[in-house]
């Protein structure tokens, strides 16, 4: 049987003590080890970070990894997964990095629907630079670079995935371990590009631990129909990332459509083909 | 006569590079050789564009700007290029259009005559021009019916009505007993050599001049067994590549000046984290937007250097057809072998020129990189003798395979022990020996001309077609490096150090080779540099070669 | 009197004939003039554009311009916003480069506020490079990048500028220049995020004239309440850049909140700051 | 005794840099130079953090790996560092956390005992060290005060306490008749430098080791009359910083390498369209992410050629806090008056590191650019005889200023002609003298050491500080090129020509100094070069050049 501590590596973890990013590192590495104990072989995942606290999740989950670059993490799962449609690619950002300097890649990506995870951990600020404002900062945030407060509104990225394109859509609460569990495995099962913004306490710089604990709650498929677009836009305008009594966490929407690697690749297995001869083509110039 | 130019003129819409490679296909299945310039503003319709056709006997790789034939399908193509008429030249002309002498034809009323559409008459020109170089029908019709994809019969009688209205011919261009070669543009050649060495995906975001890139093998995806990829940006398209590659595919990317500095951060990823991928860099003149279908060699220091951080990279500089097919395959081998990123420098004039080629495809296969051989536990960054970890993917049931951005140990965890971060930096530096033993199992330094000759022409990419011709004629030798990083110095050396005068020719305002080659103690006596977007041609070289050995 | 005429340059139009560009050129001249008419000195407008046919526009208006590069339209005019308040600022961009290669930045303009004015050519091709597909091409889009057909669903700018923020939102058609220029002249007026989505038809590589003149119609403020975001959003659905019968035109979206450079600035104009004396900060130093 | 040197160690979180600065403060206020040195990991708690504390009579700018006081608040501190212990030296330890021999007083029963914070186990320290140095109480008090922010009555109670802990004093530190300098970070230099030369607005992404820069100007925004801003990424950055100097407010961006590498296509347009920018990039170990916290001077070669096109660009590397300041002030200047990018190039050491600040604030003045006389129609792009076009701004009642990407005629508008493009070209190009002789009004190569010397130490940038006081030490000369693109020659070559042996000295791995210089005939003989990603110290290189002189 595989147990979560089979998918660990000998890195030290970094993280500040109370970080949220623990556990959804528990809970990726209990819905892999369910995947492989369900006799999925977990060679054939690919996880990608980019920079940031949050990305050091590569160094200590045991299976294949790409730590990328700040903003990046969608264009290296898009290769990978066009490259070897077989492989089962998860990716983790942070806030800074998805929906800062990388936001444009979570839009096309959402727009293509292929068929990737991707898990934000967003504690709304940027950790490892030392805590200055992010896209989904409240107005107002004193942060490094804004100590008189963050001159702009923050994203809502659950409203943004929507309107992009996105096939599933979820918010999770790093503090909602059991839920979160769910929404990652059921995103892994869901066919498409599959997007969870985790909301994540920074310990250190912005410790929204009680803030979330007393207002978030869960809802399920049997309160909020998840393939009512219109429904679903209006759950995400339930809670803005500002103030607000009531943060609705659970699958916001989830619709089947096809998806980019299908239909770009017909079937092709690009890490399969082989080159053509090149003389029949040659033969049309002359 | 064995050789002719021609060149064709008219607005943009009105098919000129259309008809030039048209006219161009004519003469090759009579068995020329040819070189195909294109010159056209950054536009869509209206402007002036025109194509140089110059067909020989032998194998020419560069244009004049005297030609034998104007065909002017608009008052400014005579106006602007009647200067550039031999002295047996002729004008060839829409005589609606333009008032000139010459071969007036109204090819508009033929086109009316026959209701075809107003963008045949250069269908009509081909055909008028045809007689006048008294090719035979024949050739003329199968051409047609080979090249045209819509509405053949139309555009064949209007052909013939043009070609019959031509009285006598004026040219009489004798047919060769050679076999016709297939007419293929650099970028065309970039794309089926990297098919030959085995690519997997193409990865590109348009931009001119490497967009053909791109057009090409999506158009050809299943002839050649290639996926392309058309992403939301150059750093999307980077990042892709590094992602099919880390997945096992042999992956490219190509982009001019603007779209390659967007992709330097992840270029310095892919020496990082040794990921094999094959960048194509077109370049045009800059900074910037510049004259963006326009030539330049003005990018060299910028690719040679790109990219912050030490690690290796190579750096190949074809300057014809044949030289991009053969560097695109050694580029991708290369990349694989090492597990870095390689280049392939193009330019406008290379990459949308079209040339004979005569390139042998067996001489690239894909070579297999050194592949894990399932021992032990898995490390992706082995430190190795050579510097070189053998390579295994993602979905190998054996292995787990974690690449990284970080300084990091042989497994890839991340590390920022001064002892580790010294070793690994010295692990992906070593490779650079193997390289060199690499590289110069290859052509690296190529010589034209008269090679006894104490006077070099030194010059790089698509500028050794003018410089080849020129030094013919004066018993000159040319040296062309094909390998720009890292510099071949030896054979450098050898093909240098007689010279008791040495040119450097290149098209851009700073003399970017020459100041490459002066950190390894190359001394250039003289440059001759252009600078205003166009490419040297023979003749205009000849002169400024004549001026600085005079 | 200034004409559209007088603001005219020497510079020769090269756009192809029939191409929709002329019409957005034509309207933003006569909002000009009629603005200097107003008494508005045009010396104090700074437009901006991108690099594609649309962006050949700033060459032919003789008003301050700043020709930048692909997709990178909305930084150069937040610079220029922010460094001198005082400024009118527009930016004019194609679908591919506000859409595509810099769409972060769009979104980002939207979520601060910032008073700009940006009008979208939207051909829904790349024009310059000869046609290729872009992110607002319908799916099956026979490009030259994309022979078999774009394998990617479309986005809906109008849908997206609202999840981001926008607070003046707009769809205009090239075909109805009385319209457009209403829509331009009103997002000038509005204080903060003005985007305008203008359909404009490529006459060379897509041809969507008729397509357009059949199927759009014009709504004002009596038929739409434009302050109401969850009528703005369903009105934004009534057509996704896909097939369809009836694609509206006019102001979606419109509200007020405060703008970027108002919260960021505090008053302050960067142009006319100089520099304070830095010794009695280096004093805290010691 | 007249030198110091204090290592302080912990885990990140246990405020280490704070201590180390308040010690630094302590030393400051009774006269001594202060060189301060932090050392810590990617992370932001845990993990292993250190700083050195040199303090001296005399001016410095190094430490050295030998401390004279190892202050361990952690097991891990003292372990590590131990070996560094000069003969005389000693070990303050918190009891609890440590066993070892030194002094040990149980610095958490201190704070715990006075209910303080765990975080204030190092006002605990700070008080023992002071007491350990001699250093008079009110001395101690005054600092605290100054520099704590809360509760202060509380740390000064636990400091007090731990002063008293300690019986004797180890160290007398004597107070010393010098006046206090500032005490600022190569980061806090380039800020400063930059205001006193105009600075509008600040726009940068956070970014190891710069982001100090933006939280310093942030912080001060008011104090020193800046704006700053924090955009969506590079990219945007570099956009914004061109349209504020296109609409006339003086603009600068700071990063590292990998947001570096996404402005080089702004940079390109910076140099088209003749935009005035300052860059600051402080390097770190690369490629790509690298060692994020660490040192190295391995982005040279990429800032000195970065771009596509050929354009004019100023590269500028200080090796303290003072000629990080008047050099961000030159950078200023020179951007403004020929219109063009320009670089400071810092480094992770040199912008975290702590100087005495002796530098004169009246010596950077702002000044003005050239600017249009209102005569005539206004043409951005005149084309004048020294290439520089007199300035006007969007807003003017008299002008209207087009400033663009494409290559273009002197009032803006694009071109594809031949001749205006070459004419364009030049224009741009032709500054470079007007900019090489204002340069040489400037100190572009220092000489530090025996002048006489035939033996050079040959180093840029944060380098230099070990350089000099090894150079002092064994009679040898350094010489430091403060400007690096153009290459300051005839300094350099008066500078280096009677040398018998040249040492280069750099923290790479390729020597990338030594590189830019060959291309100018300049020979280095050995090279010294460390890249594990830590600085040299003095005694660390003190080693190494034996070796190679011995
Ligand atoms: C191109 C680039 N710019 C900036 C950085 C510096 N950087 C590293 S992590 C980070 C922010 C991370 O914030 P976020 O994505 O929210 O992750 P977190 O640390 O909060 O988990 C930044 C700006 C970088 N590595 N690369
Ligand atoms: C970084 C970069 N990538 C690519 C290009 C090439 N390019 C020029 S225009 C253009 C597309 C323009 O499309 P769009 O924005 O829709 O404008 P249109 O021509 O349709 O008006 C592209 C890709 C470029 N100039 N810069
Ligand atoms: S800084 Fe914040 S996000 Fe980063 S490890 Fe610490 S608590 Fe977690
Ligand atoms: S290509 Fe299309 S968008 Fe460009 S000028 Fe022609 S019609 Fe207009
Ligand atoms: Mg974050
Ligand atoms: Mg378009």
């Amino acid at each position: 049987m595989t147990t979560p501590k089979k998918i660990e590596t000998y890195a030290v973890n970094t993280w500040c003590p109370g970080c949220g990013n623990f556990s959804i590192l528990t809970s990726i590495r209990k819905v892999l080890a369910n995947l492989s104990n369900e006799g999925f072989d977990l060679h054939r995942v690919a996880m990608v970070s980019g920079i940031g606290c949050h990305a050091k999740i590569v160094d200590y989950v045991d299976v294949n990894t790409f730590y990328s670059i700040h903003g990046r993490v969608p264009p290296a799962m898009t290769g990978i997964k066009l490259a070897n449609p077989d492989l089962t690619v998860i990716g983790h950002s942070g806030d800074g990095d998805a929906y800062g300097e990388g936001v444009e890649h979570l839009i096309f990506s959402a727009k293509r629907n292929i068929d990737l995870t991707y898990i934000i951990h967003n504690n709304r600020v940027y950790g490892l630079t030392t805590g200055q404002f992010t896209p989904t900062s409240p107005t107002g945030f004193k942060g490094r670079s804004t100590p008189m407060g963050s001159p702009e509104e923050p994203l809502n990225p659950i409203e943004l995935m929507i309107a992009s394109g996105a096939t599933f859509v979820a918010r999770g609460f790093s503090g909602k371990i059991k839920q979160l569990q769910d929404l990652i495995r059921a995103a892994i099962d869901h066919k498409g590009f599959s997007f969870i913004d985790v909301l994540q306490p920074c310990y250190t710089f912005y410790d929204t631990y009680n803030f979330y604990r007393e207002r978030v709650y869960e809802f399920t498929g049997q309160e909020h129909d998840a393939s009512d677009r219109t429904a679903a836009l209006a759950k995400a305008g339930e809670w803005a990332y500002r103030e607000g009594e009531r943060i609705p966490i659970g699958i916001f929407y989830q619709v089947e459509r096809a998806t980019y690697e299908e239909t770009l690749l017909r079937g092709r297995i690009p890490v399969k083909l082989s080159p053509k001869d090149i003389r029949p083509v040659l033969e049309k110039h002359i | 006569m064995k050789e002719i130019s021609i060149l064709i003129g008219g607005k943009a819409g009105d098919g000129i590079r259309q008809a030039g490679q048209t006219v161009s296909t004519l003469l090759n299945r009579i068995g020329y050789r040819i070189f195909f310039y294109d010159d056209y503003p950054s536009l869509i319709r209206g402007g002036h564009n025109f194509s140089i056709i110059r067909a020989s006997e032998k194998r020419i790789i560069a244009h004049k700007d005297s030609v034998d034939i104007i065909v002017a399908l608009n008052k400014d193509t005579a106006e602007k290029h009647k200067s550039r008429l031999n002295a047996e030249g002729m004008i060839l002309y829409d005589s609606k259009a333009v008032d000139t002498e010459g071969v007036g034809i109204d090819f508009m009323q033929i086109v009316k005559q026959l209701d075809g559409l107003p963008i045949m008459r250069n269908t009509a020109a081909i055909g008028a021009l045809a007689k006048v170089l008294g090719i035979e029908w024949p050739v003329v019709e199968r051409v047609m019916k080979d090249t045209i994809e819509k509405q053949v019969a139309l555009n064949l009688n209007i052909a013939q009505l043009a070609y019959e209205k031509v009285g006598t011919s004026r040219f009489v261009i004798e047919k060769l007993d050679q076999k016709s070669l297939p007419l293929v543009s650099g970028n065309e050649a970039i794309a089926l050599g990297a098919v030959r060495a085995g690519l997997n995906m193409y990865i590109a975001y348009p931009m001119t001049p490497a967009s053909a890139i791109l057009h090409y093998l999506a158009a050809h995806e299943d002839d050649l067994g290639v996926v392309t990829v058309h992403p939301e940006s150059e750093i999307a398209v980077a990042l892709m590549a590094l992602g099919a590659a880390y997945a096992g595919a042999r992956s490219m990317v190509g982009t001019s000046g603007g779209g390659f500095a967007l992709m330097t951060e992840a270029l310095s990823l892919a020496g990082q984290g040794e990921f094999p991928v094959v960048f194509i860099e077109c370049q045009r003149p800059g900074p910037s937007t510049g004259v963006p279908t326009y030539t330049m060699q003005g990018d060299l220091s910028f690719v040679v250097h790109a990219g912050h951080g030490e690690f290796l990279k190579v750096v190949l500089a074809p300057g014809d057809a044949e030289e991009a097919f053969y560097l695109t395959g050694l580029a991708m081998n290369l990349a694989w072998k090492f597990h870095i990123p390689t280049f392939v420098l193009s330019d406008k004039h290379l990459s949308e020129s079209i040339f004979s080629f005569a390139a042998d495809p067996d001489k690239i296969k894909p070579e297999p990189p050194l592949i894990w051989d399932g021992q032990g536990k898995y490390k992706r960054y082995l430190d190795t003798q050579d510097g070189i970890s053998p390579l295994a993917f993602p979905g190998d049931p054996a292995a787990t395979v974690k690449v990284t951005s970080y300084e990091h140990d042989e497994y890839g965890i991340t590390t920022e022990d001064p002892d580790q971060i010294a070793r690994m930096q010295e692990k992906r530096l070593r490779k650079k020996e193997g390289l060199i033993d690499e590289l110069a199992k290859n052509e690296q330094v190529k010589i034209y001309g008269n090679r006894e000759s104490k006077t070099v022409l030194l010059c790089w990419g698509s500028t050794k077609g003018a410089c080849i011709e020129v030094a013919e004629q004066l018993g000159l030798k040319v040296v062309q490096p094909l390998v720009l990083k890292p510099l071949p110095i030896d054979p450098l050396r050898q093909a240098l150090s007689d010279a008791d005068m040495i040119i450097g020719i290149e098209v851009n305002a700073t003399g970017q080779l020459a100041k490459l080659l002066s950190g390894h103690g190359f001394g250039i006596d003289h440059m001759i540099l252009r600078y205003d977007a166009r490419p040297f041609t023979v003749d205009g070289l000849l002169d400024k070669v004549k001026e600085v050995i005079s």
